[in-house]
């Protein structure tokens, strides 16, 4: 089973420019277009499950917006 | 007598061509006239706008501080200019794209749904020809059909084919600012 | 008459390619950039020369190249790219072959911003660049005025052999405007015989700005001298509005006079005795007329974006006679009408009586309390 | 060891090297990818504070607003220039430019030419987008043979205004060159590859090694007219051809660094 | 006293080296040359930093640079080398960081000649330059004021963070006179707060000269505007000699007014009542002495190198009060003191009256007169 | 077929090109050589009447007064552009620009660089000799390393000042350049390839080819304060080596001119 | 038998910078220190014979202040 | 009093050089002085020369137009200033590399074969310090053993091992004019 990721979009900096959207490999984000953005841009979000985390969104967008998140694998008791 | 008119927006609302349009529409009815943009392709993703000017007279200014009318196609254009309108003038705003009230008084403030009633026609761009059209119908300063002959005129060859997308989208814009009269005076 | 509706930089453009412009070499700069952006297409079309150069420094070098070739030739800029061809156009000054630079200012100084602004009075009309020389300064306040002076530029280029400069700011190069323009000229087949075509059946000519002897250097500079007064004595041009019987005289150039043009008219509607000057040639300037005006009028009003540069002037011509007020806005501001229909009220319920008073400093105070209350 | 911890991880997060504000770019333009890249890399190497900066005249006047360094603000092209005289009285500190390619390419071809020559120990970023996009899409010195702009409205006619330069190239053959490298940011492995060219070239300076030059193939959507997707792949389908990456001086002892 | 020979570009260097000046950014140019060639040696030898820049534009970028790293710093250049500076200069001015300029000045204008000048009054006084901006310009009248006022003119950009300009002509830079150099003075160790060091401990600071929104410019050029008035009124300076009963003052700078002072001490010993006010700080200009003057003499002879740009400004401040006459040499041509004398006899045997005399029109026929008598 | 006269044969004689004017040079000095192979070669094409030629700044300041042709005195390293507004607007005429190392290496980098980047059909004769002549022996972007002059009084630093910048190799890089080649004025043989260098460059300008230059080293006797004879041979012994003679780009078609 | 052949050296023109006198491949050439040019130069000049009239000593002249002749061939009437 | 000196000759006589001595040697004696040469590097192959001004009082102009004094070292020197030299003045004239005469009454004017004379002490180049010695002793401006206390203070270092060589020139310029005088004398 793939790790399990998500991603959060900051309002701020997010232009819609769809970048991420094209990079992503497993085609898990799309434009909101129910929201506007302070300066007036449809930001992106993620649109269904099934993000890895891998973070190919967070190293295209060229304003920074994503931030990339995983959950982590699970606690092991150090053996020794 | 003077008339001024500031369409604000965002870059690639048309409001720059919106304005020239009806600088060619008031040229043609015999006015002096003068159009001018904020220019500033140096500073990219800011807001674009144009001030028009329509005189009897030799205009001194191409720039004003009152306008006498205010298109503003989105927030950010509202905000900067809606305290800006000389005193009696009209405001005329693109709801579709604000997102709250009117604050001022004393002038003649109207929302309009731009880009829903665009989208109805079949583009988005249409919104400034939507609101200016809406624009005519309130203040009277043209006709409908003087715009129109304007934008025929004027249109480049290019865009030729989107002539009667735009003369709907004036219809619109005046249509449903006479729906909102008949509202009123019901 | 046909006049069209157009853009102030595109009509520049047309005017010159009309007046015979063979060689245009520039570098975009906003808000000037739509000149060069004309150009590049219609320079082409009608088989001219148009070079996008590598920076202004090169623009102006190869306009002086051209110049020498004898054939019309200009460039067009805003204010830190005319900076940079101040060595160039001094050269071409000290070589006294003809040329035509449109300056659009915009605010500075150094990058500053791109809106309008009249702060390169003193680079344009006291000389930029290094030593004696005297470009002809002149100022359209309209897109019609833009197109009949470029034309006139290149005629007095040539005429004197002298740079000449057309200065707008950026409200006149961006601004839309119904204009006519003239037809256009035809190009002469003859080279003028001062420039360098190749030395066919001829001596060779060398065309240059050096005179290692400080005695013929001395010539050349009195040469310009002379030069300077002809066209002191023949190139004045300003217009006057209301000027009969005005009492408050209102002198600006370009845009500011244009605007207080404006607020003139308003302030004639409530009977105030105001007039306006809006010199056109800033070098030659109207020293005459404005000299006559001070025995006529109460007090002078001058107003410029800028922080008095032409002010100075002013008072040379006006030489203490009466007082001399000031109203100015700076860094890509321009003024409204309303701002000067106030001046006008101000001075017209107290009039000024000291000939002596600081123009500038009373207006700093008078700039500092509105900027703070708009803050 | 794995940890005890069942917080989530957080993969990717904007770097303390960029400010909180919302840049002026357009959207989806790479300037703003190469900004994040340099802050990463100031960020790793521990730079920020020791860092100060040159914009240039371009779409990236306003550099300074984003990158959370000290930073200064050139005359267009001259960036170089200004690099040299921080550096100088200031050797301790780290000095880069962050240039278009009309800034370098074309204006400031001078200043770039001559701060290689004399091996100057300063970085330049340089971003080359085929273009002018700060005063609305004329040819730049970059733009490609045939392409449409402002001031070719006919596409670049190479009879009249010659071949593209390829600064990278060019400049590869002063001596005083360590580190020049030409990469490209359309796409997220390219980008990876950019930013460890842009931790080299600071490394370089670091060591004292003299003139170090990244140069990033970029994107202008507003003035090449395509979205933000269409122009990651004119970079690719257009101006790799044109500009092909590579390394075209690298100091043995850069080289040998793993990054 | 140790007074040692020097000459004028090795003392203004030295001067410079003493006043702390920890970066030099230059390109070679005669008159000046000697000034690079100088600290190309010192500065190395004192750890710190010299470019020979490979050019004027690169020079004044990297001063633009070691300026806003907040360390002192320099360029020196002649004529056109400091035309090709207007772009930098305006964007130090802009981003008001301090830096000093000598301009050894020539003939001009284009390539011109080496010999020494005063025809860059203008471009140095009235801002060369695009936009509102005020650099400090000194004009220093001997190898001994040169090494004083170099160290003063660091002291000044320091003081109120604005360019300031040394000038002089080839006359001042090439010659060797006795001077005295002062100690070397201790460079600070801690940087100004306004300065890029990098931003350890503290908010990144960014230096810039652009303010997109007018408003901000508009602020922005009122500041330097206040400053502007502020230094008028604080480092106003000048000399003058035999002023207690002058009634013909001869106004001069640099070297004219040097020689001008050897033609009053003549004129004085056959009984003519010639003072002489020598203007040291051009910009701030001496107006008001100059008014002062102008109350109690009966004409003025204005003495420049160049075509009478100063001139302008002298009748700034007489206000049409007194006639002023003017004698001028151009292209690099000194005057000697005789000329002078034989101006100040016939200004003595003939003394003008009317106030409104066109000075630079009358010189320009007697200089005719001369310059064909000489042929 | 011999001849039936018996008047003397004149072997060689002063080109028409040059003026009958003593020179300002001082003794020795090879910027003569270039100047009297020019009027021969300008002599020889009958060009002579169809030429321009835009004289720099630099110890041939005066290079107009000398060379039988119409000329322009340009800005110190500007004669690339001036030479381009020329020839842009008068194609049918020959320009060339004459320029020495601290005009065309130093100050006027952007101007060459682009020159030969748009291709422009102009010819240039580039002096090379390692100093500022004009000004009184300061040091060049072409110095030699540990070479000393005015400016570099312990010898050319290359840690501070960089290597000596090679302009053939960097201008042939440039697309738009079609003959680009270095020689030497130290020796008659290499004179006389100087010679039909020149020819070469000036045939690729009358047929329109684009951008071509011809670097000579040369020599200053008085600021490298050796003999003219000395001179000649620091070229041989000390600048050839840092300034390898060669043909660092020549068009297929004027590879095969035979001249 | 060498050709014979001689030079003419150019008062206006030679600054006696003697490359001439180190190119001449028969050492045939000297300053004239019993003369000065007008610009104060002691010019050129053939110290004795043997100038085959081959030319170098122009090559190298860089001031074009040398005219070499050279002797004609014998005339000979054609044959035919 | 005011005493103003031109030297001139070909670069590489040592005329600035000499003029630098003449103006030490007055700074030595409590006098006000200037030196400033006739600079042209940009001019190749040009005269040299230098104008030396001594005098009680501050010093206006460091240049003159009728110097009390001229050393010209060659002809191109002899003519340009020969008009120039002050009623009652001093020409002294090289007379080795002259070949005319002089043409000026009103002054005194001296011939010295200054390049033989140097050749005699085996260095062409003393030729200027000979002609400073003569000069010295023909106008007494200042004493011979001021001028030679100057060059001592002031030779460069490298240049340390010719100061015998130069004292011996500056002497035997001297000797010339006493000869000469002694000469007239007889
Ligand atoms: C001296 C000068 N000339 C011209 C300009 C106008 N200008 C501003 S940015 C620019 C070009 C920017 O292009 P580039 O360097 O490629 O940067 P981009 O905007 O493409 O990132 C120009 C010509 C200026 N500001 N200053
Ligand atoms: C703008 C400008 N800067 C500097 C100078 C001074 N200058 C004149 S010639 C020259 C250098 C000449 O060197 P180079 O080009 O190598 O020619 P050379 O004299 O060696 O033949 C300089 C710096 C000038 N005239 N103009
Ligand atoms: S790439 Fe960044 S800016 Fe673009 S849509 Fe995605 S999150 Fe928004
Ligand atoms: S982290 Fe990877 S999978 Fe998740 S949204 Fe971003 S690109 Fe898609
Ligand atoms: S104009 Fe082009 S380069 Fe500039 S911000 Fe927009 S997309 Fe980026
Ligand atoms: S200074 Fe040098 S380059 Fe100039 S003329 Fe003399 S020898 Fe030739
Ligand atoms: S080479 Fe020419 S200039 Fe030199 S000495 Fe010989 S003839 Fe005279
Ligand atoms: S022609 Fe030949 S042999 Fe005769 S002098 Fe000249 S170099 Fe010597
Ligand atoms: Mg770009
Ligand atoms: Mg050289």
């Amino acid at each position: 089973m793939p790790v399990k990721g998500w991603i959060e979009v900051n309002d701020l900096y997010c232009k819609g420019c769809e970048l991420c959207i094209t990079a992503c490999p497993v085609d898990v984000i799309q434009l909101d277009y129910s929201r506007l953005t302070p300066k007036g841009y449809h930001p992106a979000m993620l649109k269904s499950d099934g993000c890895t985390g891998c973070g190919i969104c967070a190293v295209i967008c060229p304003d920074a917006a994503i931030t990339v998140y995983r959950e982590p694998k699970k606690a092991k008791v150090p053996t020794a | 007598m003077e008339t001024s008119i500031i369409i604000s927006g965002f870059g690639g609302q048309g409001t720059l061509f919106a304005g020239q349009v009806i600088t060619y529409a008031a040229m043609a009815a015999g006015k002096e006239v003068t159009w001018i943009p904020s220019y500033g392709p140096e500073m990219r993703g800011g807001t674009a706008n144009c001030t028009v000017v329509i005189s009897d007279n030799r205009i001194g200014s191409p720039l004003v501080l009152n306008p006498t009318i205010v298109i503003a196609m989105n927030q950010p254009s509202l905000e900067k200019y809606e305290s800006l309108v000389a005193e009696g003038g009209y405001l005329i705003a693109n709801k579709s794209l604000i997102e709250k009230d009117f604050s001022r008084s004393g002038i003649n403030s109207y929302f309009i749904p731009a880009n829903e009633l665009a989208a109805e026609i079949g583009n988005m761009k249409m919104s400034s020809m939507l609101l200016t059209g809406a624009m005519v119908e309130i203040t009277g300063i043209l006709s409908l059909d003087q715009i129109k002959t304007a934008l025929e005129n004027n249109l480049p060859a290019r865009h030729k084919k989107t002539l009667p997308m735009n003369f709907q989208a004036i219809d619109k814009g005046a249509e449903y600012i006479k729906e909102l009269a008949a509202e009123k005076a019901k | 008459m046909t006049k069209k509706l157009l853009k102030g930089n595109h009509a520049l453009a047309e005017a010159a390619v009309r007046a015979g412009c063979e060689g245009f070499f520039g570098y975009p700069i906003t808000p000037s950039t739509e000149f060069l952006e004309y150009m590049s297409s219609r320079m082409p079309e009608l088989g001219r020369a148009f070079v996008q150069a590598e920076s202004e420094v090169a623009a102006i070098n190869m306009v002086y190249g051209a110049a020498c070739a004898g054939k019309r030739t200009m460039t067009a800029s805003s204010s830190p790219g005319v900076s940079l061809m101040m060595e160039g156009l001094s050269y071409i000054a000290g070589t006294e072959v003809p040329a035509v630079l449109v300056n659009v200012m915009r605010g500075g100084p150094g990058l500053g911003n791109i809106a309008p602004s009249q702060g390169d009075y003193n680079q344009m009309v006291k000389g930029g660049g290094h030593g004696d020389y005297f470009p002809i300064v002149i100022a359209p306040a309209s897109v019609q005025e833009s197109i009949d002076y470029t034309m006139l530029a290149f005629d007095l280029a040539d005429k004197y052999r002298t740079l000449v400069y057309v200065i707008v700011d950026g409200n006149i190069g961006q601004m839309m405007e119904p204009a006519e323009m003239p037809p256009m000229r035809e190009i002469p087949t003859e080279a003028p015989d001062w420039a360098v075509t190749g030395a066919e059946g001829r001596d060779p000519i060398a065309l240059s700005s050096i005179y290692i002897d400080p005695y013929d250097e001395e010539v050349t500079n009195l040469r310009l001298l002379k030069k300077k007064l002809e066209i002191e004595k023949n190139e004045v041009i300003f217009k006057e509005f209301f000027m009969e019987d005005a009492e408050i005289v209102i002198i600006g150039f370009g845009t500011a006079g244009r605007i207080s043009l404006s607020a003139v008219r308003e302030a004639r509607e409530q009977g105030i005795k105001v007039g306006l000057i809006r010199p056109i040639t800033l070098f030659p300037f109207p020293f005459e007329r404005i000299a006559e005006a001070a025995e006529q009028a109460k007090s002078f009003l001058v107003v410029e974006m800028n922080t008095g540069m032409m002010l100075d002037d002013i008072q040379v011509a006006v030489k203490g006679k009466i007082p001399v007020e000031f109203y100015g806005r700076l860094g890509g501001v321009t003024p409204f009408p309303d701002e000067i229909l106030s001046e006008i009220n101000r001075i017209n319920e107290n009039p000024p009586t000291d000939p002596n008073l600081d123009a500038r400093a009373d207006w700093v105070k008078r700039l500092e309390k509105a900027i703070e209350g708009s803050n | 060891m794995a940890t005890l911890t069942t917080d989530p991880i957080q993969v990717y997060k904007r770097p303390v090297g960029l400010t909180e504000v919302h840049s002026h770019y357009c959207p989806g333009c790479t300037h703003g990818i190469s900004h994040r890249l340099i802050a990463e890399v100031l960020d790793e190497m521990g730079l920020r504070e020791k860092t100060i900066g040159v914009a240039p005249v371009g779409c990236s006047v306003f550099a300074y607003k984003y990158l959370n360094t000290d930073y200064v603000e050139a005359a267009h092209g001259r960036a170089p220039a200004m690099a040299t005289g921080i550096k100088r009285v200031r050797p301790e500190n780290i000095v880069y430019t962050y240039q278009g390619d009309g800034d370098l390419a074309s204006i400031g071809m001078a200043e770039i030419m001559h701060a290689a020559g004399r091996g100057e120990n300063i970085t330049v970023i340089f971003i080359n987008n085929a273009i002018y996009g700060m005063t609305g899409g004329q040819m730049a010195p970059t733009t490609l043979p045939g392409m449409k702009t402002t001031s070719s409205p006919k596409g670049r006619d190479v009879e009249m205004a010659g071949f593209p330069i390829k600064m990278s190239e060019i400049l590869a053959t002063m001596q005083g060159s360590s580190y020049i490298v030409r990469r490209s940011l359309h796409d997220p492995a390219y980008i990876r590859k950019s930013k460890k060219a842009i931790r080299k070239a600071f490394e370089t300076q670091v060591r004292g090694m003299g003139f170090s030059l990244v140069e990033l193939l970029s994107t202008c959507p507003t003035n090449w007219k395509v979205t933000p997707y269409e122009a990651l792949q004119f970079v690719e389908d257009s101006m790799i051809p044109v500009f092909p990456l590579g390394d075209f001086k690298v100091h043995p002892e850069i080289a040998k660094l793993k990054v």
